[in-house]
């Protein structure tokens, strides 16, 4: 029986058009997943389904169990709304009120829809918070959100989702905030949610590892419109679409490996920093070896980017040392060591040019009329000259990472640390830049540092990778010793948790974390609240 | 909690410290000598002299300071006339214009000036929230122009100017209400907000401005945020979600404000005090800068900082009170 | 040493209202067959600007007993309670009569009436005078007038009765209906000064000191119920007191309520609307406003509620004669042409309150006024005259600064500044404006050292006599290098000194008032000072008050004759 | 420039600007309009005031006197307010630019220095902002020598007491500047503070900054008219609006015209700066919060 049916669905703000001829079914009790980079309109039509697409105008007919939601009234959408479509967004840090508490925040909605007295509502709350797996539901009913962990947020999410038995589940980019791990654990309770109450899901991503696994059928969405649309089985491993293969062709493969015979260049040894009581980096010792690229690994918290700092001589350890070639790191800013930063937003300032800002470095060393050299890089980079002139704000994130390559490049380092250079861009994009990292590797015979919380990245990238956990290192090896044979059980853990996107692998992996974890690690870590001092 | 107060407490006694220190050190600098005005008209040097030797001033500063410490916190002893007067802690000593204990002096204005602080910050309140929640929720376009006008005047307008035309308006050309004079609330309630309302009004021009300007941002922000488009998913009523969410979430910057703004007023506003001759804190200052009143002076800093610190105490308090997510440490 | 002897004006900011040394009135409305018999009853409101700030009679600086003061604190002697020339004298209050001297006037002998007592019933002795003079001498309570520390013998280095409890020697108290005053030097005006609180009765077991004047015990016809430094004084009547022992005040409301702290505006606004209360209400320190002037002499009803009085007292510009180019006479007489006495008569309130002055004494006979204009400038100044006295003299270019209060509470502030540096300006003298703070204006101006070359100055009478008003500007035996200077110019002719201790001695009123009047007008030919202004006073009363006379002495109506029934 | 555009479309803010321009250039040619007019600020009339009454002016606008004459003077009311605005301006764009000056230099010092030097900084600022300015600064006013010149000292007061908001907001910004990614860049590449300062951050302050500095300029001229209202401002016969006020208050029944004429004034020239100041912070920086008072 088709639960919900969409047609032709188009959604335009202004002059652009978000969503331009939408159609799909979906079955009660089936799961379809839609997926798209940025701007393809996926999130627009999550929004449509529940009349919550504001300003926006909207065609078409969205059919959901026999009522046509894009001309019914407000009153009558409010009733499905929670009852009958239930949504699961993005962002757990802030899609719960801060100022309630998280079982009165379900307790409200289901009194809404059931007209339950308070004491069956509490209940009820407990009864889906307890379902998501929450330990200790009764207690962690009277808490509020900000007393969560992200992941537990989420799962509070999914049990609000459940509240009133809903006909379908709309999750939207429900993972994109968490650690892999979690994500993992998310996705896992929302398969097991669909299957023990027989709620449709509608899973919107722009990974396809993370539909690969959860869902029946598979919309590929590009700038609005439909690319290719069909059962997920035959869409990720047969896809016949053009952009469907270059999306399946980004996704990180495994690199030849490499012998690598340099002698240890930089040398961490026992570095410990702490911030105030928070202890972010724990007896740390290692070595980056001439030539290689380092790969660090490790979940938000772990501490990865703080020893990445440290390694660039931007943060003093509070013990140990740090030296470059043998001279401490502090005195070698500058010449040897250069950094590529996560945020092309932040990391280039912009109310300067491009070239400006690659100038300084150059002109710090000396180097009075640096703009022939920096055109160069530019063009190395794979930009234009005339990018010189350009203000960060005209580019891509693409063109902004490249830029922050080349101001890395400038000085002609021996040594480039990469913290996240890649993860807050588009799965085509993060393809290309790694490329380019690669190309300028080897031909610069640079020695890398790469900091990820991807552990596929890392497989495609890295000779050695660190694995660090809680501050320390958990593990650290050659990639195919890593990978292929981990040693350490939070190494197993997120390696199991990796979202891959074939789908009968998705499978297999889902069903060994079934046996193997089933719920544990799943309590809250305390989190800080805002202090005043 | 406990190491919060007790931080809280130390830094203020460290402010107020400071405090006392740079008045008493500002009227040792400038060239004036209180005595002289003390000792009246055709003071000789040699009267002066001894004026000056029973007002405690010939010692050195620091050594008045010191005095002045124990005083505060141990009490102290006058030479005055046949006995001594006991000046019981904490003691800011005696005016030198009215000879009356600081102390007393500081506690008949502060009813005054709470008076005018908390009757404006009620009615600046209620008028700020409800025309910035109007203006906020944008349910009528021309309500959302004139509340954006009246604030963009709030700002543009001093005081003095708002008090001179209500009392040109109210009590001269229309003679609806009696100049203003302090009526104690004790003595006569209606009176007391007779004599009040001007005042009140005036203050309101001004403060409920920034209240409207917050509440409306704080509103229009919370409505943006995610966990409300969480609420309309999940068939909340809108009223429900101004209520419970939007206006709790423009209450957080608004509480903390109030605090402070009532601490403000009891303690500075002069103009207002002056403009509608109520015999407020304010004007006790102004009197004792032009009289080198230098206990009044210290003792009406004092309390002024004392005020601002305790509000910003209580302005803390009251957001980990609204917000479950702020915890005092 | 020699003291000054400074005299004060109105409501000096220390004493506030209570120093209410305004008087001589000449005109003042005509009431009628007012029976002080018939005039018992009712509650009297007082509206006032300045607050009260002290009510110990050793601290208050006042004329006369001053208009609230002499309510509760009666004195040896006392101001006639009379409009006119008549209200210009004393008259004797707890004494028997205005005194007996000897040995030239170096002796005063006093006995005190039989029927006089304190508040509490206590008959009221001369020891009880004779202590509350001792008390003024304390370092303790400061603020008092000077003169007793200057006329008594061997009190100058008198601490007061705290430190030295055995006593001023120059005051003798026989008996307890004695008492007698031993002076340094002949002082004809000794019944005048007795008119001062220092002369009221303080009961020494009742002497709390600095803490005295909460609760200071009357002698008068009304005692403290409640005092409030600066804002409220309720008075009520004190039983002890019978209108048999006191014929001067009349004490005709049953209770004064006294308010302080009121705006000049706000005061004669419900003064004019007198809404309520108000109608029973007056105020002796707002002089009416511009508001109220536009009402007056236009037969209104507001016109029949106006006390007019002229409390003597000169605005007047001090050039120091001894810095340049002030020691140059032609400067001082150039200036004195240029004066646009116009403006500043409008920069303090316009013709109904005060009057151009061209001589240094105020047009009071009290104390010997002879008309006289030497250097006419006419109504608005004469720059031409100015310019070719300069001309004549050598002087060009002539730039001076001119020292004035920073504010205007006493009426030497910005306002009158900048009319003279306007006046000045036309004459082609370019004045700069140097404001000093007025809490140490006088100190500023009363050294020698630190003295301006040209300073805005006033001077009021502490009594109706030419001597307290010539003595302290003119006597070159006043020259203080110490601080407390009030002879600004500087001046010191041995033949002046002479005649100022001539007049001194002499007994005549009459004839000293003619006397005081020709040295007037002798000094006023050196232009050593330039007289601006002097004080005429408009006080509103309300609607139900009947008798508001304004005396001789202070300009004001007297309190202690209002009736409100 | 899009932002120059937008500014453009904006109607109250275009209002604003024409009227806090024509203020701006009043103040600058002051003794032109008033030799214009014929008149000069302190020349007393007293031929036109009926000094029986308190010295109310005879006449109202007269061809003479544009806006007619000060009671009790009889100066010329025009050239006073418009020499007035030569005051209230310049006091207040001088003390903001000495606020600017010290504001940024603490926020900045505050936001790139050690902890201690933050902490102490910070506390500073605080204490300003907690602290009533007002009574400071009638306090610091009445303790000056009375001979020191009067609107610059009040410019310094003002500014003295008045710089926390920028330095707060200066401190704010440069602390989430600084951990923008550009700016460690520039330390990796070995920039030293002063550098980072000056490369990164100042250019980065100025919007929020100039956004701020755009409403504290009418709140310092309220504040200038404010303390010459109570009489430890602006001293005559040096005109300022605030003090024209004050005396004022003492005619407002007798000549109402002397309240309207400065009062308007000084409404009307804050309600333009603030209209200017609102327009900017719209275009410039839409989505700061309003913390502006």
């Amino acid at each position: 029986m088709t639960l919900l049916s969409v047609r032709d669905l188009r959604i335009g703000f202004g002059n652009t058009q978000a969503v331009d001829g939408l159609s799909f079914d979906l079955e009660a009790g089936g799961a379809l997943g839609i997926v798209g980079e940025s701007g393809s309109g996926k999130s627009a039509t999550a929004l449509a389904l529940l009349g919550l697409h504001g300003e926006a105008r909207i065609e078409g007919s969205i059919d959901f169990d026999g009522l046509e939601l894009t001309s019914a009234s407000e009153d009558q959408l409010r009733a499905i709304r929670g009852a009958g479509i239930a949504m699961v967004f993005q962002e757990p840090l802030t899609a719960l009120s801060p100022f309630h508490r998280v079982g009165d925040q379900i307790a409200e909605v289901y009194r809404l829809h059931t007209g339950a007295t308070r004491k069956a509502a509490r209940e009820r709350a407990v009864e889906v918070l307890r379902q998501v797996h929450i330990a200790d539901p009764e207690r962690r009913a009277r808490a509020y959100p900000h007393e969560f962990s992200g992941g537990m947020r989420q799962r509070a999410l999914i049990a609000m989702a459940l509240a009133c038995n809903p006909r379908l589940i709309v999750a939207d980019e429900p993972t994109t905030a968490l650690d892999v791990t979690v994500q993992a654990q998310i996705l896992d309770l929302l398969d097991e949610v669909r299957t023990a109450t027989g709620a449709a899901l509608l899973l919107i991503s722009h990974d396809l590892g993370v539909v690969a696994g959860s869902t029946d059928d598979v919309i590929v969405m590009r700038r609005g419109a439909v690319v290719e649309a069909g059962a997920t089985d035959q869409v990720l491993v047969t896809p016949r679409a053009a952009y469907t293969k270059d999306l399946l062709a980004a996704v990180p493969k495994p690199s030849p490996a490499r012998v690598i015979q340099g002698g240890p260049l930089l040398r961490v040894s026992g570095v410990s920093k702490r911030f105030r009581k928070f202890t972010a980096v724990d007896d740390v010792t290692l070595d980056v070896r001439e030539g290689e690229t380092l790969g660090i690994v490790g979940e938000s918290g772990a501490g990865k980017t703080t020893l990445s700092r440290m390694m660039v001589g931007l943060i003093p350890p509070d013990r140990g040392s740090i030296t470059l070639a043998g001279a401490d790191i502090a005195r070698r800013r500058g010449r040897s060591v250069q950094m590529v930063f996560q945020d092309p937003m932040s990391s280039l300032n912009p109310r300067r040019t491009v070239g400006e800002s690659i100038a300084d470095p150059l002109r710090l060393l000396g180097e009075l009329a640096p703009r022939v050299t920096i055109e160069a890089l530019l063009v190395r980079v794979g930009l234009a000259p005339s990018h010189y002139d350009s203000y960060p704000h005209q580019l891509s994130g693409g063109m902004r990472q490249r830029v922050g390559i080349a101001r890395a490049l400038a000085p002609s380092p021996r040594l480039i640390v990469c913290d996240e250079p890649v993860s807050s861009l588009d799965v085509t994009t993060q393809a290309q830049v790694l490329a380019l990292l690669e190309d300028i590797r080897l031909e610069r015979e640079l020695t890398m540092v790469f900091v990820t919380h991807d552990l596929a990245v890392l497989r495609q990238i890295a000779d050695r990778v660190v694995v660090m956990h809680d501050g320390a290192v958990a593990e650290m090896g050659d990639v195919a010793s890593v990978y292929d044979q981990p040693q350490h059980a939070y190494t197993k853990e997120l390696l199991a948790a990796i979202p891959v996107a074939d789908p009968l692998e998705a499978r297999r992996r889902r069903a060994l974390r079934r046996a193997g974890l089933d719920g544990a690690g799943l309590d809250a870590e305390p989190l800080g609240a805002t202090q005043i001092e | 909690m406990t190491g919060y107060l007790l931080r809280r407490v130390g830094g203020a006694i460290v402010v107020l410290l400071g405090l006392s220190i740079i008045v008493y050190a500002l009227f040792y600098l400038a060239p004036k000598d209180p005595a002289i005005l003390t000792c009246g008209k055709g003071c000789t040097p040699d009267r002066l002299a001894e004026v000056r030797a029973a007002m405690g001033l010939d010692a050195s500063p620091p050594a008045q300071y010191w005095e002045f410490l124990r005083g505060l916190f141990l009490g102290r002893d006058f030479p005055a006339g046949p006995d001594v007067r006991h000046c019981p802690a904490p003691c800011l000593g005696y005016s030198f214009e009215t000879d009356q204990p600081v102390t007393k002096l500081l506690t008949d204005r502060l009813p005054v000036s709470a008076s005018l602080a908390i009757g404006a910050e009620i009615l600046s309140l209620a008028v700020g929230i409800g025309a910035g929640l109007l203006s906020g929720l944008r349910r009528f376009r021309i309500l959302d122009r004139i509340v954006n006008g009246l604030i963009l005047a709030g700002y543009a307008v001093p005081v003095f100017l708002v008090g001179l035309f209500l009392l040109l308006l109210f009590c001269v050309r229309l003679q609806w209400l009696p100049f203003p004079t302090y009526v104690p609330f004790t003595t006569d309630p209606a009176a007391w907000a007779e004599n009040l309302i001007l005042p009140w009004i005036a203050l309101a021009v001004i403060q409920s401005a920034a209240y409207a300007r917050l509440t409306r941002a704080g509103v229009q922000e919370s409505l943006a945020e995610d966990h409300v488009r969480t609420a309309r998913a999940y068939g909340i009523p809108e009223g429900r979600i101004v209520r419970t969410r939007a206006l709790r979430g423009a209450l957080v910057p608004l509480v903390t404000l109030t605090a402070i703004d009532l601490a403000a007023i009891m303690a500075s506003a002069v103009l207002t005090e002056t403009m509608f001759g109520l015999p407020g804190v304010g004007q006790l200052l102004v009197g004792a800068v032009n009289q080198i009143d230098l206990p009044v002076v210290v003792g009406v800093t004092l309390l002024t900082g004392f005020l601002v610190v305790v509000a910003n105490a209580v302005a803390d308090l009251l957001y980990a009170a609204v917000d479950p997510r702020v915890q005092l440490r | 040493m020699r003291r000054t002897l400074p005299a004060t004006l109105a409501a000096i900011t220390l004493a506030g209202s209570l120093a209410a040394c305004q008087g001589g009135g000449d005109t003042g409305t005509t009431t009628t067959a007012f029976d002080p018999a018939t005039c018992q009853g009712g509650t009297l409101s007082v509206l006032n600007q300045g607050g009260i700030t002290h009510l110990d009679p050793a601290r208050l600086y006042t004329s006369g007993g001053g208009n609230i003061p002499s309510l509760l604190f009666r004195t040896l002697t006392t101001r006639n309670r009379l409009a006119g020339e008549a209200g210009t004298k004393p008259a004797p209050d707890l004494a028997t009569d205005l005194g007996t001297p000897s040995d030239g006037a170096k002796t005063w002998n006093y006995t005190l009436r039989d029927d006089i007592f304190f508040e509490d019933g206590t008959p009221i002795t001369s020891a009880d005078v004779k202590y509350g003079i001792e008390r003024s001498f304390a370092p303790e309570l400061p603020g008092g007038a000077p003169y007793l520390r200057d006329w008594l013998v061997g009190a100058a280095a008198y601490p007061g009765p705290y430190k030295a409890p055995e006593g001023l020697t120059s005051i003798e108290t026989p008996d307890a209906k004695t008492i007698i005053f031993k002076l340094s030097k002949p002082e004809g005006d000794f019944p005048f000064l007795a008119t001062a609180t220092q002369f009221a009765p303080v009961p020494k077991a009742k002497d709390k000191g600095a803490d005295y004047e909460a609760h200071p015990v009357s002698s008068g016809p009304y005692m403290v119920e409640k005092y409030e430094p600066k804002k409220t004084l309720t008075l009520v009547r004190n039983p002890h007191w019978s209108k048999a022992a006191d014929t001067l005040r009349y004490a005709c409301p049953d209770r004064i309520e006294v308010t302080s702290g009121l705006d000049a505006a706000v005061i004669n606004q419900r003064l004019t609307s007198g809404a309520g209360q108000d109608a029973n209400a007056v105020t002796t320190d707002a002089v009416v406003g511009p508001e109220q002037l536009a009402q007056l002499g236009s037969g209104s009803e507001l016109d029949k509620r106006v006390a007019r009085g002229e409390f003597p007292s000169t605005t007047y510009l001090a050039f120091n004669t001894k810095k340049a180019p002030f020691d140059n006479p032609k400067v001082r007489e150039a200036l004195s042409y240029a004066i646009n006495r116009t403006s500043v008569v409008n920069a303090l309130g316009g013709s109904a309150v005060v009057g151009p002055s061209t001589t240094f004494l105020p047009p009071q006979k009290a104390l010997g006024y002879q008309p006289y204009d030497y250097f006419p400038a006419g109504d608005n100044g004469d720059p031409a005259k100015a310019k070719e006295v300069l001309a004549a003299a050598g002087v060009t270019n002539l730039t001076i600064e001119l020292a004035h209060q920073n504010d205007d509470s006493e009426g030497i502030g910005p306002k009158v500044a900048a009319a003279i540096q306007d006046a000045f300006k036309q004459a082609g003298v370019t004045v700069t404006l140097n404001a000093i703070d007025t809490a140490t204006y006088r100190d500023v101006t009363g050294k020698p050292a630190t003295q301006p070359g040209l300073a805005l100055a006033t001077w009021g009478a502490d009594w109706p006599s030419g001597g307290p008003f010539l003595i302290p500007i003119f006597d070159g035996r006043q020259i203080i290098t110490a601080g407390g200077n009030f002879n600004q110019s500087q001046y010191n002719d041995p033949a002046v000194n002479a005649e100022i201790d001539a007049i001194q001695a002499l007994t005549d009123p009459a004839e000293a008032q003619a006397r005081w009047g020709a040295l007037d007008a002798k000094l006023g030919k050196l232009a050593l000072v330039l007289p601006l202004t002097h004080e005429k006073d408009v006080y509103l009363y309300g609607k139900n008050v009947k008798n508001a006379v304004p005396d001789g002495w202070r300009g004001t109506y007297d309190l202690a004759r209002i009736s409100v029934k | 420039m899009t932002l120059f555009r937008r500014l453009l479309d904006d109607r109250a803010f275009l209002t604003g600007a024409v009227i806090a321009g024509v203020m701006v250039l009043v103040a600058l040619f002051a003794p032109l309009l008033t030799a214009l007019a014929g008149q000069d600020p302190t020349t007393f009339h007293p031929e036109l005031l009926d000094s029986a009454r308190g010295g109310v002016p005879l006449h109202g606008i007269t061809a003479d006197h544009w806006l007619g004459v000060e009671p009790g003077t009889g100066r010329d009311l025009f050239a006073r307010v418009v020499y007035g605005a030569r005051v209230s301006l310049g006091v207040a764009v001088s003390a903001l630019a000495l606020q600017l000056l010290i504001g940024v230099g603490i926020g900045v010092a505050a936001g790139l220095g050690g902890r201690y030097t933050d902490a102490v900084l910070s506390r500073l600022t605080d204490l300003t902002l907690a602290f009533p300015l007002l009574v400071l600064a009638i306090a610091l006013l009445a303790i000056v020598p009375q001979s020191w010149p009067r609107p610059a000292l009040l410019a310094v007061v003002i500014a003295l007491l008045g710089w926390g908001g920028t330095a707060r907001i200066a401190r704010g910004e440069t602390l989430s500047l600084k951990t923008r990614d550009y700016v460690s860049a520039a330390r990796v590449s070995g920039a030293g503070t002063l550098l980072v300062a000056r490369r990164e951050i100042l250019p980065g302050l100025a919007a929020p900054v100039l956004t701020y500095a755009a409403l504290i300029l009418p709140s310092n001229m309220i504040t200038e008219a404010g303390l010459s209202f109570l009489g430890v401002g602006v001293r005559p016969p040096t005109p300022s609006w605030g003090q024209m006020l004050s005396s004022a208050t003492t005619w407002f029944r007798a000549d109402p015209m002397y309240v309207f004429v400065p009062g308007a004034l000084l409404f009307v020239t804050l309600l333009a700066f603030v209209l200017v100041a609102n327009g900017v912070r719209r275009v410039v920086d839409p989505r700061q919060r309003e913390v502006l008072r």
